[in-house]
């Protein structure tokens, strides 16, 4: 099914994008298609016969050799958990930030250099269709025949245009005054600006750029504001998952307490009690820096 | 965006948003309508006619806006901010430092000098300024930038932007939600063009007109509202279509419980009469009860009845835990839910509960940080102040409950069913 | 009383540095001076006599027109809250770490530029005395008189030396192969490393920088390692107070639960219920930055 | 630091550690004693008389450790990173791009290649490195040298080391205390020369350690251990003289009730009688008990009925509030407490029971931030992981309870007192 469809307990098809979830931390993407060869998933559950699933719904269990997995929907936010890594990819709260400080909805037309994994095309193209559309360009030819397949598999084919451009050198091909906004998720996005002026409509368009370190910030936003760009903004947007656990600690109980002891006269053998208590824990290590998000206007 | 020409001007009764740096303000545009700026009421008419993006400055003699040329922030031709590591060394700050007055200041302001000349002035006359540290000068200016700057840039509304309005001032009426929550709410969501939406929304319909946003008037909204009406200013400030806001069916959390299975809506104006059925030994059903509802909401009620909804979005003061237990079965399978709250408790309290279900997957509680950077050559830090939180995340996936629908052929020869009770 | 003194219930004495608590955001210090004409502290609580406090206990209440203050003890935290600003002044966090990661402990010999405002002084003086010595330096003749008074009215005159220096031109005076540690809390600190390379003991022996710029820090680094520092690590550390409140919150009540209510047959006529929990809530803005601490080591 | 000369070699016995970028490991120096190092066991004598400072590698063929000259972190001679923003644009991630087979880098490796020769070689032949862009080249190194390097430099003990002995692999056995939330809690403590400290330590030692290198062995410290014996690794590996030692008394949490009031403690081998007191009608007086303790605990619980003491800090897996609540009357006035907890609902608690009291200010509950950055030219930013958390503290001064003790003389004359029970 198209990552788009918005239907009740719609059921499994051919040519499906399935996501199989197996574990809090193992999900998987396949392919429902009858003419493949490999049609068995192998999973640590067991195997799972992609066939099999059709005409269910989604959402249903399914009970394989040791357990059982669940098939869901696929969302952005799944694919980008299980896509094939082609390029270091941009995760939810970046993705989050870049459609809303773009201004993104129904409707809006789209640049986006370079494609890489295709993490982002997909979130953007949830956001602006069915009217809009999204630009992706990518310099490498293997990346761009594979979001291409991908795009196809996920009935976005009517979204997105998967494009192989050097935007360095070429820009955003003929849009010119055509777009809404532009994301550069590029090694050097001040080489792009040019040629995001020039693809921008005027009067309110937005650009983002998406970098790791801080010299690539300091370049492009020189860039932005030698090109005219206004109201530039930097920001750094990072999630934390809290893991929820009941707690038990020892408390001591302080002489008075235990001379007013429960059980009789007698002084408890423990100077113990134990409390009890729901927390989110933080965990050890969490993500400290994924890139820096810069965004500006066009007027 | 329509690229249409006439819709880049400001229309008489758009709604619009008056975008200063860190603060803005929405606002109605056209007579009689105005606009409070520090105690100043500015009419709103005068900007009917000029497009969208154009930079106004606030005359605070005449009382209206001017339009002015967009001048980078960190230009300020007259001020030598000179590299990081500017020599503070013949600097002591006695407090008197300030060449200008007060009074100065003002007669300054009275007689119509512009934010930005006016900072230049204060600065030139500032016998410290030359000496301070970069750091100390950044912080000097910014302090008379906000005391004496009133420019503004007229914008149409956007979810950032709203988010911006509510960001400073009024956050608490929204619960604290910050632009990056918002943001991944609506990720999570999988909120899109088409999409039928349950919105629980006590934050000033922040949420409601996030979902509206992003269906772009081409699915269904019910919104579930804390109060007996719905109360959304920040719905309001978007000014959607008319056709659009019927998309949306009110319903008040006061008449949730109707949408049970359990009680029967009448029409009002015929009697209510509640029968309280005999509890039996077996398993307790709730009696079977009737309510009476307005057309509106009876209309509302019955559309949750009648539907499964494809997301879930929900911030308000209200504890989450038993508004979202009862809610979840309005949703389809394979669907995902969001609920944004303030405090962590009640999440972990949701979250717990959620956990025995068995009907949700993919339970997850999120905390966000969001760090703004000044970016200027030799001068780039993180901000010096951060919001604290932006709330916290509880997000989840609708599954179906109980036993396997389907099995692994090589296992067992099951009939396919997949018909359990919703 | 000295910064440093430690014996049971000490009472106030003339020549005493006090600090008197008026509420939870104010805290004044006063110096207690027989011989000085203004002896009477104003406060929001009313006028407080300075004389009036000797051979009272700290620690102790003062009754004043409007409600009572308390007097304490001075320590260097309490005097980070409470100095004259001459400069931008270092907080809590960053002065905790810059005494850990100096290797700061009684004996240790630092040198510190500038002094400013002597916030950092007060803590690096604790930790080091009385074996140790902080040797301070400043370009400001004023800073460096204010300096020198505080260090005698809070009796460290033994442990800090202020001296006026241009350490970006002249470096730690005669100091050579002397100190533990250096701390540069400049607005150039790459000017001043050739210079603490030289006051520095070789063997392990750290340096510390302070600046809010990453461009500081970038050739601050660059510096270092040019001048063979080594183990360079660059952090960042706030501190976020948490408001600790029992919050009510509503709690809609499902019809089953509303059918079983408590009072009879009725059905209760709100849906609400209130559930109370104690929380400890972030303030709607905190410290988003003070500056970079950067740490080195010389072998 | 001493400045003698021989006071800088690594001695016979000496407490050391080894010091390897984000990873320390502690280690006595000496004939038959070892370190282990990923399951191989090296002798540690082999270090005696190098300086304080050496770096040393490894051999994983000889199982001994070489002297190697100090070589810059980022000094990569062969390896080309070129500035931010290098093209990845010909870079395809197969999984198979690593140019030499873990059975040539094994081979590599047993040859006696050293740690960055090795990294070289692997990156020469790796046939995508010179297409990666400069992020994923520097993750790419940093797992070759993570897995291939040991290299470490000898080091002296101190605070900072310690926590970074224990941060990485065994931060949960000292609840998750950070080096920042360890250097807050001994300011907040203002612990110093002479300082009597009453130390809580349920985590291996770290506070008593902390509170020892910053007396310096000319205080007094009372250490309440958790268990029945003191375990204290992390005060061990500083190794610190026996003069200092001397200054501990070491009281278990077991017998914690013992330094009360109204429990007389009688030596050990005298007959131990509970008497419990009637309880009368009037308020609560808890009745006297006898208990036997061995002659050190009874001169621990001794110096603490006898003294009061300057701060207090805690860290332990016990629930914080009752412990703190029965020690805080033995610290003198004006005296500063902080407390450590992994969890912030414990502190809550804690600090909701000290508002009430009326005998402690400034109650302050915190939580810290620690971010570390990489900064190397065109290539700077903050690090790609963080620590989540590094607990909560809660902090306070003990002031006199009850009525004032001195009243301003322009409102009445009262008789100087101040000597209401503690």
């Amino acid at each position: 099914m198209s990552f788009l469809t918005s239907s009740n307990h719609p059921t499994v098809a051919e040519g499906d994008t399935v996501m199989i979830y197996i574990d809090y931390s193992t999900i998987l993407a396949a392919q429902i298609d009858l003419s493949a060869k490999q049609s068995v998933i192998h999973t640590k559950k067991g195997p799972v016969s992609l066939k099999n699933l059709i005409g269910h719904r989604y959402g249903t269990k399914l009970t394989c050799k040791s357990g059982y997995v669940q098939i869901l929907q696929p969302t952005p936010e799944l694919w980008t958990k299980t896509l094939p890594f082609r390029t270091q990819i941009l995760y939810l709260p970046d993705i989050s930030m870049i459609v809303m400080h773009l201004d993104l909805k129904p409707g809006s037309l789209v640049g986006e250099s370079g494609t890489g994994s295709g993490s982002l095309s997909h979130a953007i193209a949830r956001t602006v269709a069915p009217s809009g559309h999204l630009y992706t360009f990518d310099y490498h030819d293997v990346r761009v025949q594979q979001a291409r397949k991908e795009v196809v598999q996920h009935g976005l084919e009517d979204i997105i245009t998967v494009q192989l451009a050097d935007v360095y050198e070429n820009g955003y091909g003929t849009l010119e005054n055509h777009l809404d906004a532009v994301m550069l998720d590029l090694p050097m996005p001040w080489l792009a600006i040019p040629h995001a002026k020039k693809a921008l409509k005027k009067g309110g368009s937005r650009v983002g750029s998406f970098s790791p370190c801080i010299e690539q910030v300091q370049r492009t936003c020189e860039e932005l504001k030698k090109h005219g760009f206004s109201d530039l903004v930097t920001l750094e947007c990072l999630m934390r998952p809290l893991e929820v656990k009941v707690m038990n600690m020892n408390s001591w109980q302080p002489p008075e307490v235990r001379a007013a002891g429960v059980d009789g006269d007698r002084r408890p053998k423990t100077p113990f009690s134990q409390i009890s208590f729901s927390t989110a824990i933080i965990p050890k290590e969490v993500p400290g820096h994924s890139g820096f998000l810069t965004f500006a206007s066009l007027f | 965006m329509t690229s249409e020409a006439s819709a880049s001007l400001i229309q008489d009764g758009a709604r619009v948003i008056f975008q200063r740096k860190d603060w803005s303000k929405e606002a109605t545009v056209g007579a009689g309508k105005s606009l409070v700026i520090s105690k100043l009421k500015i009419k709103t008419d005068e900007v009917i006619g000029l497009p969208y993006g154009t930079l106004v400055e606030l005359n605070k003699q005449t009382g209206k806006f001017d339009r002015v040329e967009a001048v980078e922030e960190d230009d300020f031709a007259d001020i030598e901010f000179g590299e990081a590591g500017g020599d503070n060394r013949n600097l002591v700050d006695t407090g008197t430092a300030q060449g200008l007055s007060t009074g100065e200041i003002a007669e300054l302001k009275i007689s119509g000098v512009k934010g930005m000349e006016l900072i230049n002035n204060i600065v030139q006359n500032s016998s410290t300024f030359g000496d301070r540290q970069e750091y100390g000068k950044e912080k000097y200016v910014a302090k008379k930038k906000e005391k004496h700057i009133y420019r503004f840039r007229i914008l149409r509304p956007t979810l950032r932007l709203a988010c911006d309005v509510y960001s400073s001032m009024k956050v608490n009426k929204i619960n604290h939600i910050r632009v990056d929550t918002l943001a991944i709410m609506l990720s999570l969501s999988n909120i899109q063009a088409g999409s039928k939406v349950l919105v629980v929304d006590g934050v000033q319909g922040l949420l409601l007109a996030a979902a509206m946003e992003r269906t772009g008037g081409t699915g269904k909204i019910v919104h579930v509202h804390p109060g007996p009406q719905p109360i959304i200013p920040a719905y309001d400030l978007f000014g959607f279509p008319d056709s659009w806001t019927d998309t949306i069916h009110h319903l008040s959390i006061d008449n949730l419980e109707v949408v049970s299975s359990h009680v029967e809506i009448l029409p009002k104006g015929e009697e209510s009469m509640e029968t309280d059925g005999a509890s039996s030994d077996g398993p307790v059903e709730p009696p079977l009860k009737k309510r009476k509802l307005n057309a509106l909401q009876t209309a509302s009620a019955n559309y949750m009845k009648e539907n499964t909804m494809d997301a879930l979005i929900m911030a308000s003061r209200h504890h989450p835990k038993s508004i979202l237990l009862f809610l979840l079965p309005f949703l389809s399978l394979s669907k995902n839910f969001v609920v944004h709250c303030a405090y962590r408790e009640p999440l972990v309290d949701t979250f717990q509960a959620l956990r025995g279900l068995g009907s949700v997957l993919r339970i997850c509680l999120n905390d966000t940080a969001l760090r703004y950077y000044q970016v200027l050559p030799s001068r780039t830090h993180p901000e010096n102040s951060m919001s604290g939180s932006g709330g916290f995340l509880l997000s989840g996936t609708t599954v179906e409950k109980g036993a396997a629908a389907v099995v692994e052929k090589e296992q067992e020869s099951v009939p396919e069913d997949g018909k359990e009770e919703e």
